[in-house]
């Protein structure tokens, strides 16, 4: 059965963000999302995910070139200049192409 | 002092500070500290709850008066102190003051304990001041850095929403519900893991903030030497104002060490959350380093037996 | 029912199903419902055992008998219920049925608290009966499903190990194993832990399944009126048939009750893993939703106390 | 040294069909897997890992082009009509070729 | 707004090598890092992470293609012989180029 | 020895163990596992603290010797055995060795569990000999290993650091050092979640090591059948010379019985962490599986009752 190429976002955020980074995916036209507790290093310090201030989560969203172009635009307006996150893009393969 | 020094409450801390300043590769489950922090938020509640049985409505509204007078005069107060004497942009000053604003209920825990230890008694209803002086130094803070601030008006709902249901007040708040609707009888069942494990827990939560004090001390070199003398200054300027006010306002000795505490401890869960999210440009290497690396382990250490002493001073004086 | 309404631990249900309604981010760690969840049916398995100890084998043979018989009328009753008045689908209806049939060792834990706490004496082997009924239910909910039909047959071998060695059964299980081997002397070690600490680790249980249900409260618009209603009347119905057997196969008011309870309750650990596995085409959200949205909290706040009415008449009728 | 192209395949699925697809999995020539704890939301409403019923995990495992389609192909069949599950793939390059 | 073409190392290892990978990738030119637990299996048999000694971790790290595959030698000569790990490259876009 | 399987801690851990071998789906969050080890840890070092204030410092200085001399020898022999007789590569022998010589703190709290079950008095101070024991094993079988080891001499630094600083000693000292400061009457505040909790637990603790030694069983095959004989016949000779040492440096009957179960014990937490770092070439399936697969159970099972049976013996002869 042949695949369709699709692409994946990923946000690494601080997790305080999850519910209005939900939200802003949502309205830019992502139909789901999975999200992982993690913990990092970046620009602004250790976030060792020990308690509620320095936690970090992973979101990642299956959608298409179009989408995924607008959501990291939006993402870099948004939040970058006042959180830790970060976020990249990436080409992937799925199966039934209009579930994402 | 020393006395204070060989709780174990208190010595839990040091032995997690120490752990975290060697290095040492003990670390909590970061559920664990989720999950205490969450039991001694609510059973802090839950004990208010019952005691506030028997504290007649009357008696609660002068105390009441006076700590909302704290929650807004402290705030103001640390803003221009750390606007004028430190130089902090807006923003950064306006989220601090907030964080001395507000307070926190684990210092609030270790003064009962405190108390209790040296068993002196205070009013039954402290809790309800613990709850009522965690909010309104977050809304100041936020006015102060929103006044004539150009970008676009902000949206309180979501702000509000955040703080009145935010873990830490709904838990509190929860809490003294249950509390008072069930009653002393009723409580029973519940109490052998509400009160009695209730200092074990606490001194568990201390070792894992000593741990997560050390890792903001590191900090310091990047906050700059102001604010660890504000850290230790602001604290002891509330706690005398907080001092004066119970004492005005009928407090007993005992109530009156809480409400100085109260004055005198900084918040480290509502208070950053919310300033997150209003005053994103703050800085939270600041604050957290200011409320958790310099004032809570003052407070726990030094500070605690200090405020008692200037309510026995004032009360002795008074008297 | 007011009584029962300021149970702490009915309170702490209350304030965690509210804190969902209000969109609170108060959320449990998840590894704390898992340790709850966990401590509570070994606990509940434990007790079960030592009191065990003084129960006649003899006297466990009617009861048990009427436990079964229950654990295979309610998910036949229920079944049809769901196909010729609802109209679910086969296997939807089927998969609903056998978490009806089967139990909430959440549920037998506080109406347990509840006997204790208006103190009703019940028999010692009524632990035995939450492990018994928990099981045919499952299955028979299954063969309904499976009857002719046409995809190829299944295997029960997994299905037979998922259900028995599952969490909840073998916790329960393994509790009552080591409560009786050990005896009421050796295990008093242990009893401050297990015993002592149980009604409050129910209590913040409870106010995790407070958060959880609300949730599902959410689902209620997909699932349609008719599940609301079934949740609240097909409870009703099994505590009746309960309270019959359960006084017909000579129990005393509080195993009555206990009976009662238990054929009114719906199973939301073992039920629906097993229905998962099995009956994979059954939607989930009708039977979590009827299960842990609307049975549960029915059960907890008001069915309880009207079980325990129900038994009372009967034993009042009977004697 | 020199990376050779590899797949990987990720499973995004409720934590209940674990054994399962990690039987299918070995299979189908998979010789390792790496599992993470999530949560998220889709098609099937949100999973938030709160408790036993609505917890997802994340399953990668590393493969050849083939056997990669091979699981997606799979997966596609066995699971997508009656679970919540997704599964995406997408090129890597890795050291050890005859590892994977 | 143009996303730029970056890599990223993907290293799944046993949890006790933490604070030593954190420290080559720093020296090896990473900028930062992000670290979420895990369990597994693989040629070193089964990790379920029920306790200290069978844990995995996680580490991934956003860098230059040339950082990327210094990092994957390092980690070859270094750790492959004696201890549970893996890891794999790939490509993916990120806006602030400079930021990795 | 039945009075020993039927002891509830004993039970948990077969009910464990079952549940592995039966592949139940039973399985304790992995951050309840490690806060059960970090609690244990800490309460045994608290309560050891506690108890060394009624502790002469002349009475220790013996046992401490003698515990010390046990710490070089039992590795040094182990080793040998495994070269000799057991055919192993110099690190795997040296690793495995260093886990002999070194001490699980669950054994000791068993066996404590034991003597106080049992009414027997030991010597306040056996915490510090625990202590004592754990560190020397692990240097000395690094030293083995690396006597003559081409490769580049390897940096202590950061492996004295692991070893202090690790878990495991880092909590046991802290807790001896709160116990003692704090003293008798200070620490009660926190006894209720530290010492009253303690025993249960241990037991739930003891659940989830039955769960994973169970893993570790199927690894026997691979390790052959030498390893298997070694975990059995190496406590029993550890335990001789225990006992033996025991006796000689003056303890009573149940000091004896202690050192003997330290000396038998074999390390899961410091020692396999520090040979990781340390001999990374070691296989750790062969350590893990002869610490925790094999010897772990028997000690817990069957050789406790035995280091004790042996301690009464000499002590009987002794007196
Ligand atoms: N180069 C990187 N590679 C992987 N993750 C990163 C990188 N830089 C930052 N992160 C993650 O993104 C979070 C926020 O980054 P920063 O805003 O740079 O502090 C960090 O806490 C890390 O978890
Ligand atoms: N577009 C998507 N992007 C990322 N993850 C998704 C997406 N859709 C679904 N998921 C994940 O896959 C799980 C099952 O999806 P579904 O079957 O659509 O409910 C969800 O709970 C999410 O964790
Ligand atoms: N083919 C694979 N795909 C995904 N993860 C793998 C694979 N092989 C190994 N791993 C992960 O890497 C860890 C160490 O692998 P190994 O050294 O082969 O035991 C395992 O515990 C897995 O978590
Ligand atoms: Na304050
Ligand atoms: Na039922
Ligand atoms: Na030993």
């Amino acid at each position: 059965m042949e695949l369709k190429k699709k692409r994946i976002v990923t946000i690494v955020a601080e997790s305080i963000l999850e519910t209005s980074i939900i939200k802003d995916l949502k309205r830019l036209g992502s139909k789901g999302y999975t999200i992982v507790d993690a913990r990092g290093e970046g620009a602004r310090g250790v976030r060792s995910g020990d308690w509620d201030q320095n936690r970090n989560i992973i979101i990642q969203t299956i959608c298409s070139e179009q989408t995924a172009h607008l959501i990291m635009d939006f993402l870099y307006d948004q939040y970058y200049d006042d959180y830790a996150i970060i976020s990249y893009s990436a080409e992937i393969e799925v199966h039934r192409e209009n579930k994402f | 002092m020393t006395g204070n020094l060989l709780d174990p409450i208190v010595l839990c801390f040091i032995v997690g500070l120490t752990a975290g300043l060697l290095k040492s590769d003990l670390k909590l489950p970061d559920q664990l500290y989720e999950t205490l922090s969450i039991y001694l938020l609510f059973a802090i509640g839950l004990k208010g709850g019952v005691e506030l049985a028997n504290a007649s409505l009357g008696a609660v509204i002068l105390p009441t008066i006076a700590t909302i007078t704290l929650g807004v005069v402290i705030p103001i107060l640390a803003y221009n102190l750390l606007r004028r004497l430190g130089r902090f942009e807006r923003t950064d000053a306006a989220a601090i003051a907030a964080h001395y604003g507000s307070v926190s209920a684990v210092t609030y825990a270790v003064v009962l304990s405190f108390l209790i230890q040296a068993d002196i008694a205070y009013e039954p209803y402290v809790a309800v001041l613990l709850v009522v002086l965690e909010v309104p130094a977050i809304a100041v803070g936020i006015l102060i850095a929103r006044m004539r601030a150009s970008k676009g008006s902000m949206k309180w709902g979501p702000l509000l929403h955040e703080v009145f249901l935010g873990k830490s007040i709904y838990l509190l708040v929860g809490g003294l519900l249950v509390g008072y609707l069930s009653g002393p009888q009723k409580i029973e069942s519940v109490t052998p893991l509400f009160f009695g494990l209730f200092k074990g827990a606490l001194a568990l939560f201390l070792l894992e903030m000593g741990i997560i004090t050390s890792r903001r001390l590191a900090d310091l070199k990047k906050t700059g030497p102001f604010l660890v003398g504000f850290g230790i200054v602001m604290p002891i300027i509330s706690g005398i104002l907080g001092t004066l006010l119970g004492a005005a306002s009928g407090l007993s000795l005992g109530g009156t060490t809480v409400l100085a505490t109260l004055a005198a401890s900084a918040s480290y869960i509502a208070a950053p959350a919310a300033m997150r999210m209003a005053l994103p440009k703050a800085n939270p290497t600041l604050y957290l380093t200011a409320s958790l690396g310099i004032t809570f382990p003052f407070n726990i250490i030094i500070g605690i037996p200090v405020y008692h002493w200037m309510s026995s001073a004032i009360h002795g004086f008074g008297g």
